[in-house]
């Protein structure tokens, strides 16, 4: 008898049957790992966090993320030694804000400004398409959210992985999970939220709007006659304007302008760029992705919040949409040359995922209107504007 | 509780039957996951790819298009811009 | 005068006359050095090992790791200024746990459970020869070790590193260098250790026992029509028995689940696969093995716990071997379709190294005897086995 | 300060300015620097490596040599003893 | 006019006015970018000094590294959330004096000590090309600097950037970043300063002395019969004497020694030779720029030390070529065998930079005097010497 | 102890003769290094594997008969199970 009770205390059993919500959370992480894996949304990111998320779930194994209040006053040894490596990680590099940078430092390594500085003018509308980041500010704030977790939440609509998740571990740490699960998800469900909105905000003659056509009745660009130069000082440029600007943007904006710089200058720091591009940004993908799903045990997430987040964040995502394609009707109504307004669509970022979904759009309703490097200009243009969204949040919230 | 030889007796026993248990289950488990997926996953046969299936979004030329207009594009720098950009260079 | 005297103070010449054992630290250092790299046993652990040894024996270069008495209440900062690099690196990754288990994750996107999974029934011999880790805690007591130190001292009957290594810094840290030394030195001898042991267990008749043939007269096993699909499941599944019964191994298995999932993820995660199985586990590897290393000192490696270890690991190895090839035993009593006991040697892990001996000794006797791929089902299984045992024993003393 | 409704309009006001401001930055200075880099640094034909330019101190034959004799005295190795190797064997 | 006042405090427009000294601190780095970028002067530090001193400038961004009085008693945590990430990865990784140590393991992973085991003879050279930094001690004391300070200049003389950047941690971390860059840029330099010291210590005699002739006429080398075990015991000879003699410098010939073990062992380490020389180096390389960079405000740079030190950098460089010159007509006077004094030059380090110069100036004298080889074997040993003379300095005045 | 300058000049003192001493060992045990392995270990003239020496348990057919079965059973994914796959791999 006492054997059994040995073995039974050893097991999560008694836990599992304690809190029946568990058995809820292992079904969600298993519907992420089938979204991951089987329906590839987002898997880099969404299979860790779901197999972080299966770990978290059985009390006894320590792979769960503690709050703040809970590890108070631990240093790192004796944070490991109490709570397990995965709180370890998680206040190592989470909770510090390492990661997002670092992965940013990444992207900026695997990211070519070239679509857009061949077509610059198309940047602005990276603006408009962050209108849904601030405008579900009110909504969440009348549902009951407090400012900072409506910041966070809005963010959502910047359609950006990692700037999400700095926001959200600078303002409200506590619903990192939700919100980085809705930021991944509807970045993976861009090709069925991009249509939607395109659907009920776009006639059928902006669509056919074919922008090389205007590009050969208005020529009006500057040539480019040495790309590559053009390429290595436009990171130190832009940076040093931002780093004026909005300063709190800097540890996201900064490093992906570095990890633009170091592959844009060649060969002579070939070493940099496959270190930031490879090792660190996997190595960083895993240990986020791990810890963002270790944050998320049944009560954590299983509440009211996590509902409305997922709600919210599609809202964020769909006024972003709208709002940089009104922000193109907007301008058609005042210049001759005219743009499609999915270019506008694609300004929210989710590089390059949306670009090629607006690509499709064009090409379902005319077979010969390829837009995809346009597209691209203001997609890479709105991964500048929610970092810069990011900075105003946690500059006058942080 | 009680002196260190019967504490390692009872460790034994239940260490041994825990991992007999473990794989027992690892086992059994395995064997109905075949089965399952033998039932509801029959081998597709001709496939060189190893992921399990594409975003049905893209047909084929259109993706092949694609990939060609971004290679145009960024002047064959082949990964364009972003993580996602793995997904459909295979 | 005075020069000289400069001179001979900052050198370890004074040191290395006061404690004669460092000369014998430097030979046994040497020593690990030649079995590493001419001998080739386990040297991507055992080469790191023996130099952080070096390095670490001579007091001058603040190079050793210290007892947390020793280093008690400092914060990392400090820790690496008092007591310098090899410190830091310690207590950060290796005293917290880390190592062991991103290794294992490792470890996990580099296996391949298909022949296990082709042989299923195999994997249960993996059990059996777990038996060697809880026999020689008997043994261990008697001859003076306290419980966990005699539990440590048992898991190098698993023949797993990091599985012992894990173990050992959260039962018995002081016990660490010898124990890791033990547990890879036995691994890389499996090509000797199995066949003694065999020879005193086995019939001739038993090893000419034919796995193949005996599959051709009982054809039971079901056919794996998407082995593509069966291994993205498995580890998930796997995953979640093992957490929900035995939650303190987690940590290890969790891991290496998620490691082997990636894996066989495909494409869609191959950047992680790439830093799981490349950057984190090399890295891991290099850290951990200097600090292994330099945890040995003439102070905590010269004296008698050290020469016991070394015996009693023997015996767990032995034991477990023997225990395996019994299980076989017991089975074919019981069963007309019978089992080569060698099937049961490889039980104990040491993977692949177990499987290919196992192979080797049944080709000797008869060539057209390959069991190799029987042999890796339950060798694979071992590692399973004993990371659970871990878990077991973690959960009862840690 | 204030209530957080009046908060969060001041946060839109002044987000989506910043944000276009800094975009519409963005495209001038970008276009300042295109015209700029058009006029100081225009297009150099015939270029295969990516590198701007090389250190003048040595010619390409010498430095030929040098590598070929590096190879040599490293039996073929490549990268030769530091940093700096990557910098000549591209 | 409160929406104004609300945008103009986020920006940093406001510490821009009230420290004009920053737009100066933009313009270096400019310069230093192109220096970097355009001129190639090691461009894999320079670029990221140069880019973490330009994010460090914006005082909003949190990006400078603030020194110790201003973070104590902050633990990482603490420390990353009032801070930001650069000053948890300056604590954490330079601070601790972990990436040096680190960067030189990846060094030794890429060294080829077979041109020193050739002509070990030259290797005696490497210690004389030191003197420069123990003669600049005596300047750096006379114009106002502690001895500390000075070692940490005169370390420049070096020609080595991480001992220098080593020793400067421990001795006088305020100075870093000057010292960083004076380091670096000399050693970019080196092909403008070593035909400038020869053309003032050098006749046109021997720069027309040609070793391979010399090596016909007076044959006495002891021919190597297997290269490869005499390369895999090398290093660990090495490190015995050195470990031995000056404990001090263990942390850095330590590990670089260990590097080149793992490189010379052949296939069956080449897992850790890989990460040691690939992502370990280059990831560190990254972050050891940054924070580097991001020590540089104009409060910490622009001050006269730093001048002192640009000019006390150049003298240490200077008179370490020219004590390896001198000490080879020295060695000539008393010899028959004649040696290039070019050898000499090259003991300072600067690898391989410094042999190529040598072999080009020697070239220019004599197009068929090609002396890179023996050049080679000098140029190595002079790592070493500068390794060792950081130690000195550590155990005298750490 | 001392005014800053004479401990300087110690330090010059102590630090040249330190790496005189240290380079003049390395140079000494390097020579004596050479000879023994001259001796001891003479070349061994056909090898293209840069290791010292097999693992004797296995002959090379042996090896290669197995390293192919490892290769069918795992379907030629080529690194078989873990981090000893890589010794003989080469
Ligand atoms: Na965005
Ligand atoms: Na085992
Ligand atoms: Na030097």
């Amino acid at each position: 008898m006492d054997l059994i009770q040995n073995i039974y205390e050893m097991t999560a059993l008694g836990e599992l049957i304690d809190a029946p919500g568990t058995v809820l959370m292992l079904a969600i992480s298993f519907g992420l790992l089938y979204l991951g894996i089987a329906k590839q949304y987002e898997p880099l990111l969404l299979v860790p966090i779901a197999f972080g998320m299966l770990l978290a779930n059985f009390p006894g194994g320590n792979m769960s993320v503690l709050t703040e209040e809970q590890i108070q006053g631990l240093g790192m040894l004796d944070l490991a030694k109490e709570h397990g490596i995965m709180n370890l990680l998680y206040y190592a590099l989470i909770k510090t804000g390492l990661l997002p940078p670092l992965i940013f430092m990444g992207v900026g390594a695997l990211t070519d400004f070239g679509p857009m500085l061949r077509n610059l003018r198309l940047a602005f509308f990276g603006a408009a398409a962050q209108i849904g980041i601030f405008t579900v500010l009110f909504g969440a704030l009348a549902v009951g959210f407090d400012l900072k977790e409506a910041a966070s939440l809005g963010i959502i609509g910047g359609a950006d992985g990692p700037t999400a998740i700095y926001t959200t571990i600078q303002l409200a740490p506590h619903l990192l999970g939700p919100i980085a699960i809705a930021a991944y998800s509807y970045m993976a469900l861009v090709p069925v939220i991009i249509p939607l909105i395109v659907r009920f905000t776009m006639t059928k003659q902006e669509l056919l709007i074919n922008m090389k056509e205007q590009d050969k009745l208005f020529p009006n660009k500057t040539p480019i006659r040495n790309l590559r130069v053009v390429k290595i000082l436009f990171p130190i440029v832009v940076g040093t304007i931002v780093a004026l600007l909005v300063p709190s943007s800097v540890p996201l904006l900064g490093m992906l302008l570095f990890g633009n710089l170091i592959k844009e200058a060649g060969s002579i720091t070939e070493r940099l760029h496959k270190a930031a591009s490879g090792s660190i940004m996997n190595a960083s993908t895993i240990f986020l992705g791990l810890c963002v799903g270790a944050t998320m045990t049944s009560v954590t997430f299983l509440n009211q919040q996590t509902l409305l987040i997922i709600l919210g964040g599609f809202l964020a995502f769909a006024i972003s949409i709208a709002g940089g394609i009104g922000a193109v009707k907007l301008y058609n109504l005042l210049s001759k040359k005219k743009i499609n307004p999915l270019i506008g669509a694609t300004g929210l970022s989710a590089v390059p995922m949306a670009s090629r979904v607006a690509n499709e759009v064009a090409l379902k309703h005319d077979p010969s209107n390829h837009l995809l490097q346009y597209a691209m200009a203001s997609n890479i243009s709105g991964v500048i504007g929610s970092a810069v969204a990011a900075g105003v949040l946690i500059s006058f919230l942080g | 509780m009680s002196d260190p030889t019967s504490q390692a007796f009872v460790i034994l026993l239940v260490g041994m039957i825990t991992i007999f248990s473990i794989l027992a289950l690892v086992v059994i488990s395995g064997n109905v996951l075949i089965r399952l997926v033998n039932r509801y996953f029959p081998a597709t046969p001709v496939r060189t790819s190893p992921v399990l299936r594409k975003e049905p979004t893209f047909s084929p030329s259109t993706l092949a298009a694609i990939v060609a207009t971004v290679e145009w594009v960024t002047a064959g720098k082949g990964h364009i811009t972003s993580i996602q950009a793995v997904e459909n260079n295979k």
